[in-house]
């Protein structure tokens, strides 16, 4: 992480990407993940809907934000937020999801 | 080790000794880091003519100074791992087959216990209801499950060696099995109020004969109700 | 730190700043620390959702058209966004100030949708204490919106500045903010409204 | 504060509202030590009650249960929060960081002002919420629900106002060290010197990063954890509350997800200050200072996975106890690379016990005992009897104490000729030493004790388990408090010193202590905007008692 700082190209800025078909694409995803919502609430249905959204978020990051350009440091910033999630869900979905329960409903 | 409490479980024993291995392993190498960091800011104090060395520390050959005692530090953690992962599952793993089951609900600012009595049901007409004053048969597995009411309680018995956090929404389930008769202190472990302090509960491991003798005493008007009952419902 | 390193009496030939401007890498890190919140009430969200399989009934009361609408909404908002960063970046300062009003306008447009969500969910009773996934509904979105208030402010004092010529480096840092409020967005639909 | 800059500000902006990195760094340390004695003050109110329950006591009056639960949870909050964070992270980052670097301030000066205050504010609400019906927080200063929720009871909204008021603090903390944070990370990784790279930063640096780090990916999860208590406790919703679908463990598992890595965020920055001291005077480069590096990065990234030790017994999934004791034994591993490699700096030295060294050594030689007791309580069974008593309460104020106060005040007694300009009394210095550390170890040890006798924690009176009140407990009991008060009052020593010194000290030197660092090549203490002109760097930060040099030290801008 720390080289990389240094290797980066002094010319940082980014290319601009043609945002309009980035645009297009994110809104053919949008309608694509309600049609598979409107199917019905099936496994397949559930998972189609959230690889669209982190299709949809990655295609936001990279493009918009710009982080394809950025250096590899910010990827791990980034990177290790989401590892740090991963971490808590794992360690705490076995308390929340396998215990013998008394609950109101 | 006079301060600790005595202790009367099966499995306290198992808990007694990974403390008296991590006191002796772990101990040890305390007092030799210290003796070491006292020693040396001793014999390298500043003195005329002597300059200190210039060692960085970046080689293996250097290195090797710290990483032989990491090593050591390291492989006593397997070893501490390895004890404490029997002895958790020993305590925590599971159940074994129960001799008696009481029901613990521990609320502000008080335990009350259900004892299952002879057909290791809850819920039926010959439990025995107690509050703050928990009895069980010596040398017999008691399992027990435990409940909260209102607050986050936890169930402290310093002489079998047993802790358990009681939560509100769930029923934990956990094992005992005490070897000696006597009267022992329970408490509360977990800040539950203002009335934490306050909230204490006595464990009484009885003989066999003395259980029956007690189970049968508070027992009687239940019993004699049913045959009552009995004795009314036949004509 | 090497020997070779620490002993020749190099004077640094490379340069250690690095080229990112400071205030990117500053909303990099915020971006990450606000993944972190977010991600973390959702975590929590999703774990209660596969405990409770019936909150799929009431997330059938939230209203999909409204939450697709709103998704169309931000996302061309962040496309207004991304256009003034480039409009900007040519000193376009017509284009960019024009783009950024649209993207506060979008903002305004989706917390008007919110508010008449809220509305209408509030009149069939479905308040934040009804249930728990009311709870989790209103405090993720309510999060959400907070950040998009925040955002559209944001965005309204960089568009200040920027008319004026100065700071036009902010219209990006504007921008990484709103798209990152695009995003949380992008998953509190599905999770809210589409799979509930 | 002597400044050649044209348009000097007036008072107020030069030592009140600054953007001085300088003034911000020492608003945070000052706040940070009034708060201690605030939190010390708590601290002897409730070892008097412990040890002669039921007694008026002296400078206080009469304690009640719910006032010792205030004190205790109040006394936790403050230590940990208002003085071990802006002492050691905000307070020595904001004064080092850009001086180490080599540069004239932090990279977003206005927003590091705005942090202080922020974190001013949190800590005036903070103390007021002493102050209204119904007095501060008392559910622990971990705040588990349902006791923290007020017990889904309906309490009115304004009868649990000290406790709204306790998270509005902790909230509005977070966002003035987030603030901060991610100042210092911009400015460590932007601002540097020309010829600072990576591998020549002085390692407190590295630890501050490290630190900050940890502190932004771990707080998240428990903000969004902290509003969820706030909404439970004033609209009545329920996250934690069984009854209505939730679970008073998710908070637990969300506080101790950022709590354990809090510890490390005390821990690291200073480990960072008893490194950079003990190379200092010892006179050698610190040892394996890739192997303190690497082993800090380890540790940061592990403190993610440990966290469930605090809740062995709090009803999670035994399965999960296994692996989270595996994790945790495992932590110490890089710990101990890092000690082992502080202790071996010592070696064949040439050792100066000057104040601030007596004060990282004695860091070493206590954080060693809080270290290793960790062992027993990250060990899941032994866990089991441990757990909740006074061997805890023993354990983490041997590591906390040396860490925060040892650490905190060994960085104090260095920077300070730095940053004050005046030298401290060295004689006062030592005696201070000598007297903190005899009383540290006299109010602490027993406890140890007491815990392996089975005193459970945060009871306000143990008059009714006739087993602690054995007349031996309470000898120990009453040993540690009368240490507690030896202890308190020879901080009095350190108030002497530092006013004095500040007063009528003799004038430090640039270099009094001839270390090689960049904030010791500028003024003591520096002008504002620090280098004149800009340093370039030459050399890793720790060239001591470098053969073929007639000095034994070799500053790091010096060609």
């Amino acid at each position: 992480m720390q080289e990389t700082i240094e290797q980066q190209p002094v010319a940082n800025y980014h290319r601009h990407v043609n945002y309009i078909k980035i645009w297009a694409i994110l809104l053919v995803l949008l309608i694509v993940s309600l049609i598979v919502g409107m199917i019905g609430y099936q496994f397949f249905a559930v998972w189609m809907i959230f690889t669209i959204a982190v299709v949809k978020a990655l295609m936001v990051v990279a493009y918009y934000m710009h982080l394809l350009w950025e250096p590899k440091f910010l990827w791990l910033a980034v990177g290790f937020a989401v590892l740090c999630l991963f971490f808590l869900f794992l360690g705490v979905v076995p308390d929340i999801l396998l215990v013998k329960l008394q609950l109101a409903h | 080790m006079k301060f600790l409490p005595e202790n009367v479980s099966t499995y306290g024993g198992a808990i007694d000794s990974l403390g008296l291995l991590i006191t002796v392993t772990v101990g040890a190498c305390l007092l030799i880091a210290e003796v070491v960091l006292i020693a040396a800011a001793i014999v390298y104090r500043q003195r005329e003519g002597k300059p200190a060395s210039y060692i960085q520390g970046e080689c293996w050959k250097q290195l090797k100074w710290i990483m032989i005692p990491v090593i050591i530090v390291v492989l006593l953690d397997c070893f501490i791992d390895a004890k404490t992962h029997t002895t958790w599952v020993l305590i925590k793993g599971g159940t074994p087959k129960a001799d008696q089951t009481v029901r613990i609900v521990a609320q502000q600012y008080y335990y009350s216990f259900t004892l299952a009595g002879a057909d290791g049901e809850l819920d039926t007409a010959d439990d025995i209801t107690t509050i703050n004053e928990l009895h069980v048969p010596v040398d017999a597995n008691v399992i027990f499950e435990l409940e909260a009411k209102d607050m986050l309680h936890s169930l402290w018995v310093p002489a079998l060696r047993l802790k358990q956090d009681a939560l509100p929404g769930r029923t934990i389930t956990g094992w005992f099995n005490a070897t000696t008769p006597g009267e022992y202190e329970i408490a509360c472990a977990e800040l539950c109020g203002v009335g934490h302090s306050a909230m204490r509960a006595t464990l009484l491991v009885h003989t066999t004969d003395s259980f029956d003798r007690w189970q049968a005493e508070e027992l009687a008007p239940v019993t004699s109700a049913i045959e009552q009952n009995a004795t009314g419902a036949t004509p | 730190m090497d020997t070779s390193d620490t002993m020749t009496h190099d004077v640094a030939s490379i340069p250690a700043m690095s080229e990112v401007p400071r205030g990117r890498i500053a909303m990099w890190w915020l971006v990450a620390s606000e993944i972190v919140i977010f991600g973390g009430a959702v975590c929590c969200y999703l774990m209660f959702r596969f405990r409770h399989p019936e909150w799929g009934a009431l997330a059938a009361h939230t209203s999909t058209p409204m939450g697709a609408l709103n998704t169309l909404v931000l996302l061309t908002s962040s496309l207004n966004m991304v256009l003034a960063h480039s409009a900007a970046e040519r000193q376009d300062i017509r284009a960019a100030c024009r783009n950024m009003i649209m993207a506060m306008l979008l903002g305004c447009v989706f917390l008007v949708v919110k508010a008449i969500e809220y509305t209408a969910e509030i009149r069939q009773g479905y308040t934040i204490t009804a249930d728990l996934f009311w709870s989790f509904y209103y405090l993720l979105t309510g999060l959400h919106a907070l950040h998009v208030i925040a955002g559209v402010t944001a965005i309204f004092f960089v568009m200040l500045s920027a008319s004026k010529r100065r700071h036009l480096h902010r219209v990006e840092m504007a921008g990484i903010y709103w798209h990152l409020v695009d995003i949380v967005w992008l998953f509190l639909f599905p999770l809210l409204y589409i799979a509930g | 504060m002597s400044t050649h800059h044209a348009a000097k500000p007036g008072f107020l902006g030069r030592y009140v509202f600054s953007t001085d990195h300088k003034v911000i760094g020492l608003q945070y340390l000052i706040t940070g030590v009034l708060m201690a004695f605030i939190g010390g003050y708590l601290a002897y109110v409730f070892r008097m009650q412990l040890a002669f329950p039921g007694n008026s006591i002296p400078g206080f009056g009469e304690l009640v249960p719910q006032q010792y639960n205030t004190f205790v949870t109040m006394h936790g909050t403050i230590m940990i929060f208002w003085v071990a964070m802006p002492v050691l992270l905000a307070g020595f980052g904001n004064l080092l960081i850009p001086l180490m670097v080599g540069t004239e301030d932090m990279a977003f000066p206005t927003l590091n002002m705005l942090s202080y205050w922020v974190f001013f504010l949190s800590t005036v609400v903070l103390l007021g919420s002493f102050f209204v019906p119904g007095s501060a927080f008392a559910g622990g200063w971990t705040a588990y629900p349902p006791l923290s929720a007020d017990g889904y009871v309906g309490t009115p909204f304004w009868d649990g106002l000290g406790g709204h008021l306790w998270i509005l603090a902790v909230a509005l903390e977070f966002v003035a060290f987030l603030m901060g944070g991610i100042n210092f990370l911009v400015t460590t990784i932007n601002m540097r010197a020309p010829g600072m790279k990576w591998r020549r930063m002085p390692i407190i640096l590295w630890m501050l990063v490290i630190a900050v780090l940890t502190f932004v990916f771990a707080v998240g999860p428990l903000i969004a954890g902290a509003v969820m208590l706030l909404l439970d406790r004033t609209l009545h919703t329920g996250f934690y509350n069984p009854a209505a679908g939730g679970d008073p463990i998710l908070f637990q598992h969300l506080f101790w997800f950022f709590g354990h890595p809090e510890v490390y965020v005390l821990l690291l920055p200073s480990l960072g200050i008893i490194c950079e001291i003990i190379s200092v005077f010892s006179r050698k480069p610190l040892f394996g200072y890739r192997a303190i590096l690497y082993s800090t990065i380890v540790a940061g990234v592990l403190s993610f996975v440990v966290w469930a030790h605090h809740q062995f017994i709090a009803g999670i999934d035994p399965r999960m106890s296994s692996f989270f004791s595996i994790t945790t034994i495992m932590i110490s591993i890089p710990f101990a690379i890092v000690i082992f490699a502080c202790i071996a700096t010592l070696w064949r030295g040439s050792i100066r016990l000057t104040t601030p060294m007596l004060f990282a050594l004695g860091a070493i030689a206590e954080f060693l005992i809080g270290g290793v007791t960790g062992i027993y309580l990250g060990s899941s069974a032994l866990d089991i009897y441990a757990h909740d008593t006074y061997f805890v309460v023993a354990h983490f104020h041997y590591t906390l104490i040396p860490v925060v106060f040892f650490g905190g005040l060994a960085g104090i007694y260095f920077w300070f000729p730095k940053f004050v300009g005046r030298t401290t009394n060295e004689l006062l210095g030592k005696v201070h030493f000598w007297l903190t550390t005899i009383s540290f170890n006299c109010a602490f040890l027993p406890l140890f004790i007491l815990g392996i006798a089975g005193q459970h924690r945060r009871v306000f009176d143990y008059s009714a388990f006739p087993s602690l009140m054995a007349g031996e407990l309470t000898m120990l009991r009453q040993i540690a408090t009368y240490a507690v008060i030896v202890m308190l009052a020879a901080q009095i020593l350190f108030v002497v010193n530092v006013v004095i010194s500040f007063l009528r000290g003799p004038k430090a030197e640039n270099n009094p202590w001839q270390a090689n660092t960049l904030e010791w090549s500028v003024a003591s203490p520096p002008p504002h905007g620090n280098f004149d002109p800009y340093p370039a760097v030459y050399r890793g930060a720790y060239e001591y008692s470098a053969p073929g040099r007639s000095e034994d030290w070799w500053p790091q801008d010096a060609p």
